[in-house]
């Protein structure tokens, strides 16, 4: 067994020393009749790495690999050009097989990379201070809307949510409510060439703890956040943003500048990869410094050693379980430590130059697409406004076009019917995500398939 | 040679990403951005690529890691991370597919997600299992849901989750996250469950126990069964927190116990990377009473063996509409489904069976080595499942666990867990785990008793240890009074 | 640029301090007609990470790769499974981008590392000394020979080289004897049951410096190495015996032991891959330790430090070029460095019980095929002994069923008519070769292709 | 820690590769091994898994790298190498290939091959070019061959090679590898060739020259194309080493100076990694006068597009049937063309004459810093190339070279080439390279001007230099002199 070290040998010499007859010895708490004799039943025996290798690769063969098509999904996942020496410093192994930093004499590199990526985090967010990551997006998010409700101290019960924002995330939030007993306030989405900011700010009152919004939203259109932002403080309450494209704000204000409270989001976009679905970044950060203490999730900051160099540590911890138990801001226990590592280097490497260069050039093609694709008929664009994501409409039930066209390796986008299947008037929207990575050919590839669908 | 930040090196005009330059004009730059356009300077430092190798491959340095040396850490199961398994997980069929794609471009990767469940299952004797929990705790989460969505749909609203003293932190975090109460269970003298007790405390408004199975002394609990069946009796359910699965697996099924809920921390039993902290994965097998409730989406084979995802879209078809809603935005953790898939393959049945007997074994001998120099306050209870737990008991005036744990990072080791489990002073809990060499035991407990000597004989230079590492002890208190989150260019300030 | 770190502020600051008006003024030197005022014409300027990516993967996808057909090649190059953790220790940045170890005090990893790998390599050789390797097979081959030379002191200038050594290898040393006069003895191969021991042994003569065989020979077949060193050594010349496949050795005696003077082969079997030929790994070794001073190549020893602690250290470093200039032992100054340590790495993990169980079922698997592909009609084994590569003979031209059968995704084998381009009596011969990466499946594959095409 | 060998903790028994089980008997099972089986034990000692990566990781921690720091390696040119090209050399459709395979399978890889060669003979301005040499002094060979090959077919038996002193050690060895009679060529006092001495000594049996531009004293030959002119007339040929192209890439082509043959060593100028020692790639572009002569096997694109690989059977087809021969079995260092090209199209036209316009500032920058403390014997011959060159004068009595060198390893740098060009006393030679950032050069200068202020202040600290690093200085003449080349188990002797 090549992942075992200890020998027969060993194993009889280790024996005799804990003064066991047999390794059955050591389980004699087990009670016998729940000991299993043998290995499990219906499981195979052990195999080579080559067998395992091969088995797998057939598994991975039978995917369709973005890569390998004319490929435009987003709807809170984004196909990136992740340079390679980002996979590298994820493989050295003492990030890789290091354990959470709570040692810090030995834990300097995890460390400052943490205190590195809150900065970069809270920059790109417009925000005083970001945590060291949460499992993805959509959990930030509602880490957001519990955390909005200790801000309040439970006497806000109510949280706004927008019509736009991702459904998943939406649905998130309602599961963990159900819960907590906060009362969700959203509203179907409409197809609209601008989000529904009027009735959003509508249905914020004085009992509501927080607003949620999307930004860019879930059908690619820019809310105008400011407005909203304004009309929540009016009433007492927090705006959370959430962005699940961290690559658009390279090209548009961000969500601290223009007044939320708590920005969340994915931050899948750099450095991390499709990877069907998960592992990905949950971002998490605020605006104003006082509300450090309700955050959750891990913190990372600066000290100095006993020699006063300067050094980082775990701080903050009261706010967590390992410490406050039933207390803690959060049960989480974890972050997204290797996915944050690869954020800051795909950062690092970008800087800002880099990452006004990637927004724009999605921007460039999203704007080459849509004009295309409206040119197709039958299709007409709804945005008004977008970054590098958009919606149009087809006139026909828009899950049929998608899987007719990745039958011809087009994967066109998500259709509205997949997110909101119990919207059926959304039904012929179809949600079209254009990164740096989508060629021109790829572009004329979706129109002339549309063209031929939609004839 | 001193790291400097990247803040400190980098320049906002510095790049190491090259980008075509943009077409002038044209139909296509005209920007629709809703005059929302970022002006300001955002703050974001860039490095060449050769810099940036070398500033985290420096960084890197600075870590202790298990390609380094054991990490004793008890309960955290830091073992060998094959590489065979990063190299699955970065296959173009599992890491460049999307979450969304038509189910007939991934049915492999839902394939995969399909075999891990069924491992997952025939493993620990369950019926189902939710796959989408981002993490150990996110998994906890997600079974005390199933529990509470259980009780609600047959009407019965309890209020009180019981909890064993020596529990994770995370198991009341958890239960107060989901709206519970949260009541200890105390300890027996032998570092067990206190039957007797918990029998005593049932009743209609207890909603269900959270048991660590083997415990957090590194204890088997013998009256499992028993306390299953007194929970069951009391209309409650059992969660078993599965975090030291390890020491179990092929040994004994958590199912054949009367667990109705446990997490797999797929990083501790199944090999994937801790990554310094995270991603984990945490799916959650469940009872056939709890299974009905479980969180969308998930896969499951039809007849015709064609894997589907089930999701919101489709669930009555697949008779789950009880489900209690969703936890995440997909799928769960692919990344590390392929690699703990890997994993199970290559150990098979026999191999997982042998994970347990040698990570029992290892820390067996530990604990044999050593309790003639560190107190073990459970060491007469009989053998330790897969950790060894020891207590400062003996130790000088003035010299403390956390003293004893920084001088062994002299002696070129992580420490173990200190002062927890909370029910033994000073506690120290070592767990060597399958993936040692009686070689590196042997080392290792020489070096430990080295330590454990000095401590007894009041060696003060351990106060200050360590010595020799790329940090002396840091001030964590200045860091909490007066915390600095982010970098702020000194020039600025 | 993205691996250029210096920025336009950077280059004026350094040009105002080396007192240059502008970078050309550096370039003063070089006469001005033959300086390049732009970028020199009709080559690309520079690209993206993601283009260059793309344009090497369409390159990529071109060929056709061992691992997607039933793959039969061998003749000097064989296909193994190598395990991943092998890749991620020669990505390490410590081993990949080091230095050649001449300051030893910050170059102990690669230092114990040749020292163990020569080891290996000595003790598979059944040899006393093994050096830091070479270029490859075919170079140290040659190497071989000039050493040989050097020990019997230019007083014997006849070769004999085995008909069945690999006529590659065989070429570079009639190459390389070209300019140092050395006369070469060869005689052509035949498509015997068993190698010409005897023809061989009647060429070596008193003025032979050494006699090179390989071992297994070039058809797959297995020479009586004892009993050419005793012939050999009768007549004062060296016994060099060429290995091209180093898992042989897990299974069949080694040469050392049986009486060769120098052991070469090609080390790539064990971690190195295909690589479409190169680099591959020179492996050198001489079995007798008073010839030490005659190798070429680096050599890794064993000392001290100023402070008593075991180190290691290039050494005997008087034979090479950097000291010795024109008198040196070889103009080599590198040695394969990375491939050794891949092969290093491979070796650790298989021990001697896996480099046995390896040869074993290589050869299991040889066996199987051969007996299936002798029932083939048309086809007649010619082997009578052979470790995990055999010759068949088709009856009719192998290299045009070779390209048949490659149409159809099964890469059938070496024919011998590519290998011996001016021996058509060669011409029906196919060099199969079989490891454990062949399934029987893939046996089957080619039976029935052989099957199809010979009908 | 120390880390014992794989012979001090590995076990004939232990394997870290698992293989199925062989099937006992069966028909396929007979040995055909001629009586021949190995039977004796082969002396191989195995490690688990996680033993392994341990034990190489720990090891690759005691070398010095470029990831890890500044390399100022004169004429090695250790510069960054990127990462991409890691990735692109593991393409199945290039890693996973085999020489032999019919060419139809393999026309992208021939491509490869043929790019390169293209980008080469452009980049140079030559004619042809031998792609197959495994490394630099293997190109040299080829190049020295070529011109043999070329001056035989015209029946023209010369015996001479002229080397200037200041060249590589290769190239004597080289040349007399080949059977030439090697003669020096002495240098000016301003560290270049001296063009009258060699005119006088050309003659009839003066097969050419060896010449290495930019020379080893970090300076251009600016008479190389008179240099050239003479040996022509004489009838000789050119060869130009070209171990430091790294320095005019971009900015002159030597085929425009006269050059008839020069190697280029991949992972100097283009970057393929050095790998602790290689393996190297040293393809040799070739003049038309000397194209015709080079060896099997090479590309060739025919009339149609289409990439052919020439080889023995096929040489005539090609009209190449005065090839020399052949250098080594196969068709080169695929894994290094790939790398090689790839940084190629990176950078492209303009980012390559980047290359050598920064390496060369890089190295001025450098130069002009440090010679207010340091001696540059050339440093008033006007600006340097890719390296600066100085000397030891100035040193305190006793101190060496050789201990400024070893001292600035406590610094946190390898040393940079020492006693090298020989034409120089206690030689140091400095090449920063372009990858090199401003910052780190300041560094680099601030760590050396300390160092050489100690050298000359007398500091007898130096000499036991260094102290911080993972071994003192270590006995190289016990080494030679009682040499240990291989381990032997301390229990047996």
């Amino acid at each position: 067994m090549r992942y075992l070290p200890l020998t027969d040998t060993d194993r009889s010499d280790m024996l005799e020393k804990v003064g066991a007859p047999d390794i059955d010895a050591l389980f004699s708490d087990v009670p016998e009749e729940a000991r299993l004799s043998g290995p499990i039943e219906g499981l195979p025996m052990h195999a080579s790495e080559m067998a395992v290798e091969k088995h797998m690769r057939r598994l991975s063969k039978k995917n369709l690999a973005a890569s390998d098509a004319a490929f435009f999904l987003g709807a809170g996942a984004y196909k990136h050009h992740i340079p390679a020496s980002v996979d590298h410093i994820i493989q050295r192994g003492e990030f890789l097989t290091a354990y959470t930093p709570y040692q810090p004499e030995i834990a300097q590199g995890t460390l400052q990379m943490l205190f590195e990526f809150q900065t970069q985090v809270a920059r790109l967010y417009g925000c005083a201070v970001a945590n060291a990551s949460m499992y993805d997006g959509s959990t930030a998010c509602w880490e957001a809307v519990a955390m909005a409700g200790r801000v309040a101290r439970g006497r806000k019960r109510k949280v706004v949510l927008s019509g736009a924002l991702h459904p998943h995330y939406a649905e998130v939030v309602r599961t963990m409510a159900k819960f907590t007993e906060d009362e969700i306030a959203d509203a179907p989405p409409s197809l609209a060439p601008a989000p529904d900011d009027d009735g959003l700010i509508a249905r914020i009152d004085e009992n509501t703890s927080c607003v949620v919004v999307q930004y860019p939203d879930i059908l690619g259109r820019l809310p105008d956040l400011a407005r909203i932002a304004e009309a929540a403080h009016e009433k007492g309450a927090l705006l959370i943003a959430v962005n699940t494209e961290p690559v658009a704000l390279g090209a548009i204000k961000s969500p601290g500048e223009l007044g939320a409270d708590i920005v969340v989001g994915e931050g899948q976009s750099i450095g991390v990869g499709l990877q069907f679905g998960g592992p990905y970044l949950g971002l998490f950060a605020v605006r104003d410094p006082k509300h450090v203490r309700m955050m959750p999730g891990r913190l990372c900051g600066e000290t100095v050693d006993a020699e006063g160099k300067r050094g980082f540590v775990l701080t903050l911890s009261t706010r967590e379980q390992h410490i406050r138990r039933e207390k803690a801001t959060s049960n989480i226990c974890t972050n997204s430590g290797l996915c944050a590592l690869a954020f800051s280097v795909h950062m690092t490497l970008l800087g800002e130059k880099g990452l006004r260069q990637m927004a724009m050039e999605n921007h460039r093609l999203a704007c080459l697409a849509a004009d295309r694709l409206a040119r197709v008929p039958g299709v007409t664009l709804l945005n008004d406004s977008f970054f590098n994501e958009f919606t149009i409409r087809l006139g026909t039930d828009a899950r049929t076009i998608v899987r007719a066209l990745a039958d011809k390796g087009v994967l066109a986008g998500v259709s509205l019917g997949r997110l909101f299947p119990d919207n059926p008037e959304l039904a012929d929207g179809l949600l079209v995500a254009v990164t740096e990575t989508t060629s021109e050919e790829d572009i004329e590839t979706l129109a002339s398939a549309l063209e031929g669908e939609l004839a | 040679l001193e790291e400097p930040l990247i803040f400190e090196i980098g320049h906002a005009e510095t790049t190491g990403v090259d980008f075509p330059t943009p077409l002038p004009g044209g139909e296509g730059a005209k920007a629709r951005l809703a005059g929302m356009e970022r002006t300001d300077p955002i703050g974001l430092p860039g490095l060449s690529e050769p810099e940036t190798i070398r500033h985290y491959t420096r960084l890197s340095r600075q870590n202790y890691a298990i390609d380094l040396g054991l990490f004793p850490l008890g309960s955290c199961t830091m073992k060998h991370n094959p590489r065979l398994n990063e190299k699955v997980a970065r296959m173009p069929g599992f890491a460049d597919v999307h979450p969304l794609q038509p189910v007939d471009t991934v049915r492999g990767a839902l394939e995969v997600v399909n075999e891990l469940a069924h491992w997952l299952i025939d493993l620990t004797g369950m019926h189902g299992v939710a796959m989408s929990p981002k993490a150990g705790a996110h998994g906890e989460l997600c079974g005390i849901l199933c529990i509470r969505a259980a009780l609600e749909a047959r009407g019965d609203a309890r209020e009180v989750i019981l909890v064993p003293e020596s529990a994770h932190g995370t198991n009341p975090a958890t239960a107060a996250f989901a709206g519970y109460k949260v009541e200890d269970i105390p300890a027996t003298p032998e570092g067990r469950v206190d039957l007797e007790a918990l029998k005593a405390r049932l009743g209609p408004d207890v909603a269900g126990v959270m048991i660590t199975n083997p415990n957090t002394c590194g204890l088997f609990e013998p009256d499992m069964k028993a306390i299953s069946d007194a929970v069951h009796e009391a209309g409650g359910f059992v969660y078993c927190d599965g975090a030291n699965f390890n020491a179990i697996v092929g040994k004994v099924r958590p199912g054949d116990l009367g667990v109705d809920a446990m997490h797999i921390n797929l990083h501790k039993t199944f090999s994937t990377p801790h990554g310094g902290g995270g991603p984990g994965s945490g799916p959650v097998v469940l009872s056939e009473a709890l299974a009905p409730y479980g969180p969308l989406p998930f896969t499951a084979r039809d007849g015709d063996g064609v894997v589907h995802l089930v999701e919101e879209e489709n669930a009555a078809e697949f008779d789950h509409t009880r489900a209690f809603g969703r936890m995440t935005a997909f799928h769960g953790q692919m990344g590390m489904f392929t690699r703990a898939l890997a994993y199970m393959l290559s150990h098979g049945a026999d191999g997982l069976k042998q994970v347990a007997e040698d990570a029992v074994l290892n820390a067996n001998y530990v604990l044999r080595s050593l309790e003639d120099v560190l107190d073990a306050p459970f060491g007469h209870s009989g053998p330790c499942m897969h950790e060894a737990l020891f207590s400062d008991k003996g130790f000088a005036e003035g010299l403390s666990t956390l003293d004893l744990a920084k001088a062994l990072i002299d002696e070129g080791y992580h420490p173990m867990t200190m002062y927890f489990p909370l029910v033994v002073h000073g506690a120290m809990l070592v767990e060597p785990t399958e993936t040692e060499s009686k070689a590196a035991l042997d080392q290792f407990i020489m070096a430990l008793r080295s330590v454990a000597e000095r401590a007894k004989s009041g060696d003060e230079s351990l106060k200050t240890a360590p010595h020799y590492a790329p940090r002396r002890r840091l001030d964590e208190t200045q860091a909490a009074r007066k915390p600095i989150l982010a970098w702020n260019d000194p020039d600025m300030v």
